[in-house]
């Protein structure tokens, strides 16, 4: 008989090893999957690094893919830090693009750098308030926060749902139920694919290390998160500190919904986020709460993206297979975390006599 | 053999839904079989499924096409209308076929099929069978394509049988079974006892089957999968236009145009009709079908009211393409909204 | 009688949703929140749908709903029970790997139709007494037998949760597994057993849906009614009696735009769309306010049990 | 032979992480009697109840249980065994009624609920124990002895013969000792077996037969209560003769520091949890409080470290009225809480961060800006550590809750003090410690008290509230019943304050 036990803090090293080998035994197991659709899996795996780095053009559509899920999965974890189960990703997105393009609708006219940094203000606002509003019956009430914030992921398709095919149902769209693209004052200037939203998503990234790492309010967070005792004893307004949370999480992810908007759709649709805030989920906790891992992982998670749109034209391979060998390579890295946190003692010594 | 391949020209084909929905896509992939058949060994296709009507994705599709190579590509949803000529304009020497949209550019075509006329034949088929004067409509989404079909139906229902009503509901998808039975079921429910769709599935004709009444089909013919119910349907053959199409993009000669075939040229047609069909409806159809063959018989002819009793079309007069590619009313005799 | 019609559909919508919510339920009071609800379902649409296609058997189908349902609870128990991963990201990732697995064993099935013996073994049947009782007949008593065993399963629930030693067991895991622990409870024995009972429920959610409620396969049959599920369970506050009529609450409300095009209606269409959600979150708001612990989440919820934990 | 011994554990080694929490210990007890395990914070105590239970597997060792060689994997099987035990902290379901909790897991327990049945078997146990337990009362409603009387029940019910009591006296007030010990002794004659674990010699040398003493990780010898004094088991618990005694400094008392007006507070029930209370507190003394547990200490100091929501009243603070103000604003002027919570960890420590950080939890204010900075904090640890002997692998990366209940504590409260606040209110400042560790934070106090700062100590061990402080407030059921110097008054005086008897004389003296 085995039994487990915690271990110590790991070693780096045994990190990376221990990761490296559960993403390569669930390629191995993904790869019967892959024979089953009728590929050879070592020429789709090459597919799929080639799909991400085989052009410029493909790697621009793997950044493209990556800032979005960068900048969601750093508002994720702020919330997470806090022990705040924000999975509302997800609707803070579609929220923050509602917000980007109000401001179009009643300001059609501004100059574009006005009109820009009006509408990250503002989806920044509109994402924020979609956190705080549980956020706050949470500091109030105790309101489960991982329900509600769910929940007001489907408020919110909801509400897009209804503005697209009906109350900002564009009427030169001839009966298409599609909100009007964006002017060209509204769009972030960029190149096939590169746009201002790589800036946007560095400067974001720098920001949040220090707030994180080295801010006092960052550090406010944490120790909630560890304890809401503790937090009010050592004199940390909660309710505050939890607004302030919830305002940079759902914040940051109102943003993500004004760079995709103006800078990759151009006009708001209830497919804009792509479910993208629920990998954010994955990535911010994979990442241990870390922003130099939320870095690295949100690439990797792009490069899986964007070979999985590869290989399903490339190899005319059903898109199911990379969803299916995505969701296979999240399982082992989270049952790898084990091997990294505890470890097994026999316990035979004790067994002999009975 | 490895000289051919080098002549080989790379196709792309973006569809809505899966390519085996038995409906709209499974037309176009039909088409796109039988042209790669015609073209025997000169052309390749990529297929992508399931793309939504969503700007960016279409564009990113587009370009993962166009760096596999592909020189003609068709897109055919009308939602991808905006993501099809952003590409266009980056992608100049790449050509472009967009169905049932109404822009165009130097490197982007348009093409449709005028099915409103075999629609308002199925009308005719509608009006003769029911009994309830009842007609279900399960539709997608209230579009001028759509609209015109409604409305050439219910015109169809009209010549024959003045007293029936089309009720129409919209489900806000192409392709969802679920939805689409769920929406037929509802109308089934409120009397309707004849079916007729502008959607992707059979779920509708499903849903007649269940309650023991009868269908108009939509895109294929389902005289095989469901002859309990199966009547007829409005039939689209796109064979004969993806053929034209990528062999002029083979020699060179493709231009930018507007295509809208109509039953002359066999891009649309009604099926056969099925015993279950009323005696009486065969000979008015090929009554019907040879004058608007003949241009003696033209659909949107006034006088035509909408739902508020407004004259639309006054006598003597018929609607233009552009009223018609623009349509935003119901002719008297349909129920629903238009939201 | 339009209304009447209107209640038979929607007991008949509300029930792969009141399936799902009684697997999540039982999911739920033993302490973990499964999010891979959507997932399962999708497992089980799929699974249920190709045996039921194969076999043209109705028993055979739906036994291997329940069983790949319970495989995919088994993955997710598995890591959060034993490998001690985080439950919210692994319910994700569930979803994800569900709706993947259903597209592509399900790819050469899109558009195949449920066999005749299954359709008819699970058409309407009318019961006898019952279901001459005016409207309630009808609406309730003339339903598939699938309707009919999501009933019994109900009371069996409520039964097993409320009035056996296993059922106060397993609230006790949810509640405080380290008591649970100390009592002498096998923790991860009562976790694998209701988590694995909960994807089963869920697979039989989501083959209603492949093999009764529509008679074609579609491409993403459950298409997030495992989210409405999820929603289900806060709404009916953790209780399966509560949750058939929440379920038939939901399920009127997913058919309801269908039923009203003909109306003009004081509120846009989109409202009902969501009210499912907005509902579970003044429910979730108000169970909060109360003080009690009494109806509220099982105090563990979401969290994991490591018992050398300090 | 071996039939005299119920339990024997040999060789017991447990190690977590870097820590070595048991290192070959020998452990035996006998049929019929009770037998105190002693032993510094730390020592393993916990540890090796923990293996014995179940909870722990240990890495090494065997245990024999009424002479068979078993191997307990859970406490099931140490159930199973006989084996119950009262945890340190309590296992029970806030949800479930007193009923419920004990049905949960039991083996008597029908497939299908017999509630009838149940409540008359507790009925009849709760009856022959003489406990004092409501079978239908949900444990969110129970106060901490109610708890442990059922946690207790709980074991006795399934058919445990063997008990472990781990620190059952640490939350208890002396009557609800006394009626614990009234339990013990009946379970002992009715043939069980008691393990119990404590700190407090009187106790030991009150209740046991034998006496085990542990020191880090080891056992040191096995004794006859009989054949041994508390001074000889202090020695061998902290390695070598100690001074029992607290030391009383005489320091003249200052100027008055804080001014307690009149404050009353509710609770939850809407009870007066604090009924008009007033004291003066003065520089350079020690003002202690006494009263049993729940009487309203907590809320007091709450109140004053601006944690309390106060309906009525005024505390003056260097001439302003604190009262509504928050709680970072009074620290900020100088009043810092140290506060031991029953479950030590609950607050004032955040148990996953390492002792730089829980340092940094009061310091990271008096930066300027918005950033942080670890470097002060970094060698207040070191200080911290080396100056109160806080055995830890770390400062850094090693999370708090690693280390034992009593280091835990040496951490907070020599946190607080290296702050040097103009106030200090500690509570329960040795709550669980053992000698010597209680020993270094009463000299802490009165090193503060010599320089002149005004200290409130809420003390639960009168005999050291007695000898440590200058005044003593005494407190029943929110009420103040007397505020006396314990140098001209008995421990009986007091005791009787504590059980609600005004002393008015006494209480004039406040006034002053
Ligand atoms: N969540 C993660 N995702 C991917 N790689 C990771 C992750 N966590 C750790 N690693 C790998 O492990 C290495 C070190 O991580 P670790 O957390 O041990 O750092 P550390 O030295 O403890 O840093 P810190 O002092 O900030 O905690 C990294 O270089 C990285 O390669
Ligand atoms: N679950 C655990 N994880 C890590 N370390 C542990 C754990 N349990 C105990 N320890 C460590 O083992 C040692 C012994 O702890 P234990 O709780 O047995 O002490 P104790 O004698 O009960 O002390 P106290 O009187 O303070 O309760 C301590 O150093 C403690 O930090
Ligand atoms: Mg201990
Ligand atoms: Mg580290």
């Amino acid at each position: 008989m085995l039994h487990i036990v915690k271990k110590d803090l790991p070693k780096t090293r045994e990190k990376i090893v221990v990761r490296l080998s559960a993403v390569l035994a669930a390629l191995a197991l993904a790869s019967i999957l892959v024979l089953v659709a009728g590929a050879n899996p070592f020429e789709l795996y090459l597919g799929i690094i080639q799909g991400c780095f085989g052009s410029v053009y493909r790697f621009a559509a793997t950044i493209e893919k990556m800032v979005p899920l960068l900048v969601l999965s750093l508002g994720v974890m702020v919330a997470f830090k806090m022990r705040f189960w924000n999975i509302g990703a997800e609707g803070q997105f579609l929220m923050g693009a509602v917000g980007t393009t109000l401001v179009v609708r009643l300001l059609p006219d501004l100059p574009l750098p006005i009109m820009l940094m009006l509408m990250s203000v503002v989806s920044f606002l509109f994402g924020a308030v979609w956190l705080m509003v549980p956020a706050f019956l949470k500091a109030r009430f105790g309101t489960n926060e991982t329900l509600f914030t769910l929940m007001l992921n489907y408020i919110a398709l909801t509400l897009v749902t209804a503005l697209q095919y009906d109350f900002w149902k564009d009427p030169a769209a001839s009966g298409m139920p599609k909100i009007a693209n964006l002017p060209p004052n509204a769009l972030l200037p960029g190149v096939s694919g590169f746009n201002l939203s790589i800036l946007m998503a560095v400067i974001i990234v720098l920001a949040m290390y220090y707030f994180m790492n080295r801010s006092k309010i960052g550090f406010e967070i944490a120790v909630l998160g560890e304890s809401e005792n503790t937090a009010r004893y050592i004199g940390i307004n909660v309710t505050k500190t939890i607004m302030i949370a919830a305002l940079v999480s759902g914040g940051l992810c109102g943003v993500v919904g004004m760079m995709q908007t103006t800078g990759v759709s151009g006009a708001l649709s209830t497919q804009i986020t792509g479910g993208l805030g629920f990998t954010a989920i994955i990535v911010a906790w994979l990442s241990g709460l870390k922003v130099p891992f939320v870095v690295v992982n949100s690439f990797a998670f792009a490069v899986l993206l964007q070979g999985a749109s590869y290989i399903q034209t490339a190899f005319q391979i059903p898109g199911s297979v990379a969803e299916m060998i995505q969701a296979i390579i999240l399982f082992f890295i989270l049952g790898s975390e084990f091997i990294l946190q505890y470890r097994f003692v026999s316990d035979k010594n004790k067994r002999e006599v009975a | 053999a490895p000289s051919g391949k080098a002549e080989v020209t790379k196709v792309g084909f973006i569809y809505v839904g899966p390519a085996d929905d038995g409906g709209w896509s499974q037309a176009h992939d039909n088409g796109r079989a039988k042209m790669v058949e015609n073209l025997d060994g000169k052309v390749e296709t990529i297929v992508k499924e399931n793309v939504p009507e969503e700007k960016s994705a279409v564009i990113s599709t587009i370009r993962d096409m166009v760096d596999q190579g592909c020189t003609i590509i068709f897109g055919t949803s009308y939602g991808f209308m905006d993501g099809m000529v952003e590409a266009a304009e980056e992608f100049p020497d790449v050509k472009f076929e967009h169905c049932s949209g109404y822009m165009t550019s130097d490197n982007m075509g348009t093409y449709f099929g005028k099915i409103e006329e075999p629609r308002y034949l199925s009308g005719i088929v509608a009006g003769l069978t029911t009994k309830t004067n009842k007609i279900a409509y399960v539709a997608a989404m209230p579009i001028p394509e759509v609209i015109r079909g409604i409305n050439a139906f219910a015109l169809g229902v009209k010549s024959v049988n003045p007293a029936a009503t089309v009720n129409v509901s919209w489900t806000n998808t192409w392709y969802d079974p679920t939805v689409e039975k769920a929406a037929a079921e509802a109308l089934i429910q409120q009397g309707c006892d004849v079916t007729a769709q502008h959607q992707d599935s059979t779920a509708t004709m499903e849903a007649a089957k269940e309650a023991g009444k009868l269908s108009i089909g939509y895109d294929l013919s389902a005289a095989q999968s469901m002859p309990e119910v199966y009547m007829t349907a409005p039939l689209w053959d796109f064979s004969g236009y993806y053929t034209d199409s990528v062999s002029s993009v083979i020699d060179g000669t493709w231009k930018s145009q507007q295509y809208w075939g109509g039953m002359t040229d066999g891009i649309v047609l009604l099926d056969e009709l099925t015993t279950l069909a009323p005696g009486t409806a065969q000979g008015q159809i090929d009554t019907a079908e040879a004058a608007i063959k003949s241009g003696e018989l033209v659909i949107f002819a006034g006088e035509l009211k909408d739902q508020s009793g407004t004259v639309k079309v006054p006598v003597g007069t018929t609607l233009t393409d552009e009223a018609q590619l623009s349509m935003d009313w119901f002719v008297d005799n349909v129920v629903g909204s238009l939201k | 009688m339009e209304f009447v019609f209107f209640l038979t559909a929607a007991v008949k919508a509300g029930t792969c949703l009141l399936y799902a919510t009684l697997g999540e339920i039982i999911s739920e009071k033993v302490g973990h929140l499964n999010l891979g609800v959507e997932g399962m379902m999708q497992m089980g649409a799929v699974v249920g749908f190709i045996a039921g296609f194969t076999f043209g058997n109705p028993y055979i189908a739906v036994l291997c709903a329940a069983i790949a349902g319970a495989c995919g609870a088994l993955i997710y128990g598995f890591l959060t029970i034993s490998l001690k991963a985080n439950q919210v990201v692994t319910g994700l990732t569930l979803s994800i790997f569900g709706v993947g697995f259903a597209a592509f064993f399900g790819k050469n099935f899109v558009g195949k139709k449920v066999p005749e013996a299954i359709t008819t073994f699970f058409a309407p049947i009318k019961l006898p007494v019952l279901g001459d009782i005016p409207y309630v007949g009808q609406i309730f008593f003339n339903q598939s037998v699938y309707v009919y065993f999501s009933y019994l399963l109900v009371i069996a629930i409520y039964v097993y949760l409320y009035k056996t030693k296993w059922g106060l067991n397993t609230r006790m895991v949810g509640e405080n597994p380290v008591a649970a622990d100390a009592s002498g409870i096998p923790v991860d024995k009562y976790k694998y057993f209701n988590i694995a009972l909960c994807g089963a429920l869920c697979g039989l959610g989501g083959a209603f849906l492949s093999l009764v409620y529509i008679s074609i396969y579609p491409v993403n049959v459950v298409s997030g009614r495992g989210w409405i599920a999820v929603a289900l369970v806060i709404f009916a506050m953790w209780n399966p009696g509560k949750a058939l009529l929440g379920a038939y609450f939901f399920g009127a409300l997913d058919i309801a735009s269908f039923w009203l095009q003909q109306y003009t209606l004081p509120v846009s269409i989109y409202f009902f769309t969501a009210l499912p959600y907005l509902a579970t979150v003044f429910v979730l708001i108000f169970t909060s306010m109360r003080k009690s612990s009494n109806k509220k989440e099982p105090a563990w919820l979401g969290k994991n049990y490591f018992k050398e934990d300090r | 032979m071996n039939n005299d011994y119920v339990v024997k554990m040999e060789n017991i080694t447990k190690v977590f992480g870097k820590v070595k929490a048991l290192d070959h210990v020998e452990f035996s007890l006998k049929k019929g009697e009770v037998h105190a395990i002693l032993g510094e914070n730390g020592a393993g105590k916990s540890s090796l109840m923990n293996v014995l239970n179940g909870i722990y597997m240990p890495d090494e060792g065997q245990i024999e249980v009424k002479g068979q060689r078993v191997s307990i994997s859970s406490p099931k099987i140490a159930l199973d065994l006989g084996i119950g035990m009262l945890p340190q902290h309590y296992k029970l379901v806030d949800a479930f009624s007193a009923m419920e909790n004990v049905a949960a897991g039991s083996r008597k327990t029908t497939p299908f609920l017999n509630k009838k049945k149940i409540l008359d078997e507790m009925g009849k146990l709760i009856a022959q124990l003489g406990m004092d337990i409501n079978p239908n009362k949900k444990v969110y409603e129970m106060s901490v002895a109610e708890k442990q009387s059922l946690e207790i029940f709980k074991v006795l019910y399934r058919g445990a013969d063997i008990l472990i009591l781990d620190e059952p006296t640490a939350v208890l007030t002396p009557q609800e000792i006394k009626n614990l010990f009234e339990i013990v002794k009946k379970m002992v004659a009715t043939g069980c077996s008691v393990i119990i674990i404590t700190h407090k010699l009187e106790e030991v040398m009150e209740i046991s037969d034998r006496i085990t003493i542990m020191r880090k990780g080891t056992t040191i010898q096995t004794v006859n209560k009989a054949e041994t004094t508390p001074q000889e088991l202090a020695g061998m618990m902290v390695g070598d003769m100690m001074e029992l005694n607290v030391p009383y400094v005489a320091v003249k008392r200052g100027e008055k520091a804080l001014e307690v007006k009149d404050i009353t507070a509710i609770d939850r029930n809407k009870v007066n949890i604090l009924d008009h209370v007033s004291f003066d507190l003065y520089a350079g003394e020690i003002l202690g409080v006494a009263g049993i547990a729940g009487s309203g200490q907590k809320e007091l100091c709450e109140s004053i470290a601006g944690l309390y929501h106060i309906k009525s009243g005024e505390i003056i603070f260097e001439g302003e009225n604190i009262v509504g103000k928050n709680p970072e604003k009074i620290s900020q002027m100088g009043i810092s809480l140290s506060f031991v919570p029953e479950d030590r960890l609950g607050m004032g420590l955040v148990s996953s961060m390492d002792i730089i950080d829980n340092v940094l939890l009061k310091d990271y204010r008096n930066k300027k800006g918005l950033g942080i900075s670890r470097v002060v904090s970094r060698d207040k640890a070191e200080a911290l550590v080396e100056r109160l002997n806080v055995s830890t692998p770390a400062i850094e990366n090693h999370a708090v809750s690693l280390l034992s209940g009593g280091n835990i504590q040496k951490v907070l409260l020599g946190r607080e003090i290296e702050l040097e606040p103009k106030l200090m209110v500690t509570a329960y400042a040795t709550r669980g410690l053992d000698v010597g560790s209680s020993q270094i934070i009463y000299e802490l106090l009165n090193e503060q008290k010599v320089k002149m700062k005004p200290i409130i100590y809420v003390g639960e061990d009168l005999d050291v509230l007695m000898s440590l402080c200058d005044r003593i407030l005494v407190i029943c059921e929110g009420r103040v019943t007397g505020i006396v110097d314990p140098r001209k008054t008995t421990k009986e005086a007091i005791g009787l304050m504590m059980s609600g008897v005004i002393s008015e004389g006494e209480q004039a003296c406040s006034i002053s």
